[in-house]
């Protein structure tokens, strides 16, 4: 029972007008900009994002106004590419809220949604205005201490994030959805546990338990995974490891494009490359897709 | 300014600012330390390979991708947290994983930035006028809010030194913390009973060019001047960092 | 810089009496059954033992009377073994404190150690007499449900758990520590960083750098790990995944124990391999040590 | 009861009460359900492999070591924990994970044990007597607390039906929940508004009998009769199961 589908159905078939989402990747990493851009193409609104670091794929979403609110710990690109001047404007302009975490209230508000808890305790976030301006972070007292006659203990909580949707860009899968993320995982096993649906697009898509040889290697088991997407070059132009390093001329052509024509043109020239579907790359032999 | 803030520095040929707070920072790491950088930090990261190409053959180099002990910067480009880190690294130790280290006490050094310091040690990392509705979105503080307040020590540098940098008052408290060092293209402050204090002046700078400079006052008083990059640091640091990454954010 | 020492040492230098600790394996698998028998040499008192599910490495320690509290979701051998029985008496005769826990509360109270927050939240134990009977949960109003007029709540929460020490036998690390965890890991990594200290007892140590080649396999690397114990056998009478099942006749010899003597006996019939130290089973050329 | 709790049935020469039990419990499981099972678990272990085998090719297979749908039992001996499900498994998905997705609400069937069980679908695994100062101190829920809550189906399976295991009011309630099905070697018992009861009877089993080894009372009503093993599940569970796990609990 292959999971697979066209990029064009997942997004029609797995995201709706308001879902939080959560991606893979880290700032210009492996994120699922094939996916992202698709979503752009169905113009899908009022979305949430979830993500520590994020960069091009919430500055697209938000060029397009399709956000309505970002939880994030750092939402700009690095060094010489600047600000995510999109997200900066829209949060600026109150259209967009920017819900500023630190990277690691992400990771913990992620984690409640693992453990389908409503909040989870974080040592750390202890000072600033953060704790002050945001309803999600509140400071509790340890009850235990309290109940054993201890001095009183101060315990930040963070309200518990549950993404509807993580979509994660990977190396390799199979078509069950048995996913192997190659290098730098960032958070994409965290997010797998913690979304309520888990779409993967994968430069390789091999045959049901092509992956055997490999399977200590497996990060996300087929049975968490509800669709898979076969897009080579899916990240781009954002880095994958081991397949393509980032694209400075594409991200740079999407950063001074100054008008919705621009940026529609940006979007359009990789709709072939985004949508050609099912071709299954595997060829027979064993490490043919490797 | 503009010339010590980015090239050359008045009265010598043989380094650059960004050579010398590399060597600054790299200083400031100890053998066996462990110790983080993020994104945009290819100054302390690489001070952290030349620390362990100088004194500190066992300090432990943690980065976001998670490669643990990068052998070398050699595939490293626009990025401090790219996948060529986990590539190079001799074990994998991720993100979560670090902060968990940190929030156990056990992470040693946490180099992290920001756009305003204030004189009490404030960072503001977020935003620029009212944080609901900001004159200017800042980034954001990405690891800052948790690794200030339990790294042992927390390192800022800065390649911008003026007084929109260094204000009396931030517009808005990120974090505060354990802040240890602020090094920038002038000096090297320090962090003491809730004041920040100017420890060290670089060569051929002036007290009266930092003051001028810093949006809050400054005593003159017990101020080291630091020492110079050495040949054998410069040396070590044109083989670890062929790109010049370290001076990136001068361009 | 080596982190290797021989069994004696390792318990001489790390384990105090009055530790919380903490084990690899689960059951009858992969327990650090060389170095709990030097406790046991050693005799060291009024030790905590905290693990999801236990079996010989508990009870062993049980029938020396070396255990104060128990913290774990189940104490036994697994079908033909029957029950553990010194730990049996041990909670009848009130000598011994059997915390009773569902083995996910004490994954929850470990992850609140690697959090450093004083509890953890705990969906799904919602009823029943360990909540009544047990201080070590508490059932509290979710905060935020209030805070957002919403109706209340209940949350679980337990109180963390904070081993001093951590020892996780393995098949093999290298010399600063990096280890590798063949098969089933159970709770390992967890254990890994949440306790204060670790020591990995491994069947193979290798070089330091010997284990690049194997480096996307490491799961618990160096940094984290305060000494290195190269056993063979270590695990043994149970099981070491690749390298040898659990010998029924061995842990039927001490089930079957039914005084001081005999058990005495059982211990000291391991001795020499116990202690057998640092003998560098690398001998040189890719591959031999694995 | 010895024969009918142990070896063969009455009136038949095909099957053994291991047998039924196994058929009983495959037959409960879905295709594409996501299936727990525990250590000590060899009957459930080989039930979820029948289920496989028949249809629920899509069943996916979790327990304690983390081996995701282990192909075969071959090298399963005295424990339903080992690692061998790991090296026979097509990928791996811990205990931890396990639980956490028992939470969430996507486990949908957990097999678990217990030693008393009461009228109103409670189940004790602690104790007997006293918590704190037990009579017995038995091993412990180990899951059960948390995932009879949170499963969408716990099938609990005792190859022991007497009054001592089937009684009043359990000594101590390490929990209750979602219980669905109880499978013993007389009967297949329901959890209906709270209650305790008789779903259906094992051929050559009758209500009497069932009365007579239950500690509280059940209703003859609406009782089905258990379908013997059929020839092709016989022949599967040969096939599966050659060392007659299933049956380990009997010996």
């Amino acid at each position: 029972m292959s999971k697979r589908m066209g990029t064009e159905e997942a997004v029609q078939s797995f995201v709706k007008d308001g879902m939080l989402l959560t991606f893979s990747g880290n700032a210009l990493h492996r994120a699922p900009m094939s996916f992202i851009r698709e979503i752009v193409r169905q113009e899908k609104k009022q979305l949430e994002v979830a993500k520590t670091a994020a960069a091009l794929d919430v500055d697209l979403l938000c060029a397009f106004g399709l956000v309505s609110t970002v939880h994030a710990g750092f939402v700009s690109y690095e060094s010489e590419y600047g600000l995510a001047q999109h997200y900066r404007k829209a949060v600026e302009a109150g259209t967009v809220t920017g819900n500023e975490h630190a990277c690691y209230t992400v990771i913990c508000a992620l984690r409640g949604a693992v453990m389908n808890v409503p909040f989870m305790p974080v040592h750390g976030l202890k000072y600033g205005d953060l704790l002050v301006e945001n309803d999600y972070f509140m400071v509790v007292e340890n009850p235990f201490a309290e109940a054993e006659g201890k001095p009183a203990e101060s315990v930040t909580l963070v309200k518990t994030l549950r993404p509807d949707l993580a979509v994660i860009h990977a190396q390799v899968c199979d078509e069950d959805g048995n996913t192997i993320i190659e290098g730098a995982q960032y958070e994409d096993i965290l997010i797998s546990r913690a979304a309520n649906k888990v779409i993967v697009t994968a430069e390789t898509v091999v045959p049901a338990g092509r992956l055997i040889q490999r399977k200590d290697r497996i990060d996300i088991p087929g049975f968490l995974v509800d669709a898979v997407v076969h897009i080579p070059n899916g990240a781009s132009p954002c880095s994958c490891e081991g397949k393509y390093e980032a694209s400075e001329k594409d991200i740079k052509r999407f950063i001074e494009a100054d008008n919705k024509e621009e940026l529609h043109a940006w979007v359009d020239s990789y709709e072939r490359k985004d949508r050609a579907r099912n071709s299954l790359s595997y060829k027979g032999g064993l490490g043919a897709w490797r | 300014m503009a010339m010590i803030n980015g090239g050359r520095v008045p009265g010598n040929r043989e380094w650059e600012t960004g050579d010398l707070m590399t060597c600054v920072i790299a200083r400031l790491l100890k053998d066996k330390e462990t110790v983080f950088h993020g994104v945009s930090s290819h100054m302390p990261m690489v001070a952290m390979q030349l620390a362990k190409a100088l004194h500190a053959p066992d300090l432990v180099h943690l980065n976001i991708p998670g490669g643990v002990n990068p052998d070398s910067l050699r595939d490293v480009s626009y990025s401090s947290a790219g996948p060529e880190l986990v590539r190079r690294g001799e074990s994998y130790f991720s993100l979560a994983d670090i902060f968990d280290l940190s929030m156990r006490g056990k992470l040693d050094v946490a180099f992290l930035g920001g756009v305003q310091f204030d004189a009490k040690g404030n960072v503001n990392a977020s935003a620029i006028g009212p944080y609901k509705k900001p004159k200017v979105r800042l980034p954001g503080g990405a690891g800052s809010a948790v690794l200030i307040p339990t790294a042992k020590k927390a390192i800022i540098w800065r390649t911008k030194h003026d007084k929109r940098t260094f204000v009396e008052d931030v517009d808005f408290v990120t974090t505060r913390g354990n802040l240890w060092k602020i090094v920038t293209p002038l000096c090297v402050f320090g962090y003491k009973n809730g004041r920040v204090v100017l420890d060290a002046i670089h060569p051929n700078i002036t007290f009266e060019q930092v003051q001028e400079a810093t949006g809050f006052a400054l005593k003159n008083e017990n101020i080291l001047v630091t020492e110079a990059p050495t040949k054998e640091e410069l040396a070590l640091l044109r083989r670890i960092d062929l790109k010049n990454l370290r001076s990136v954010e001068f361009k």
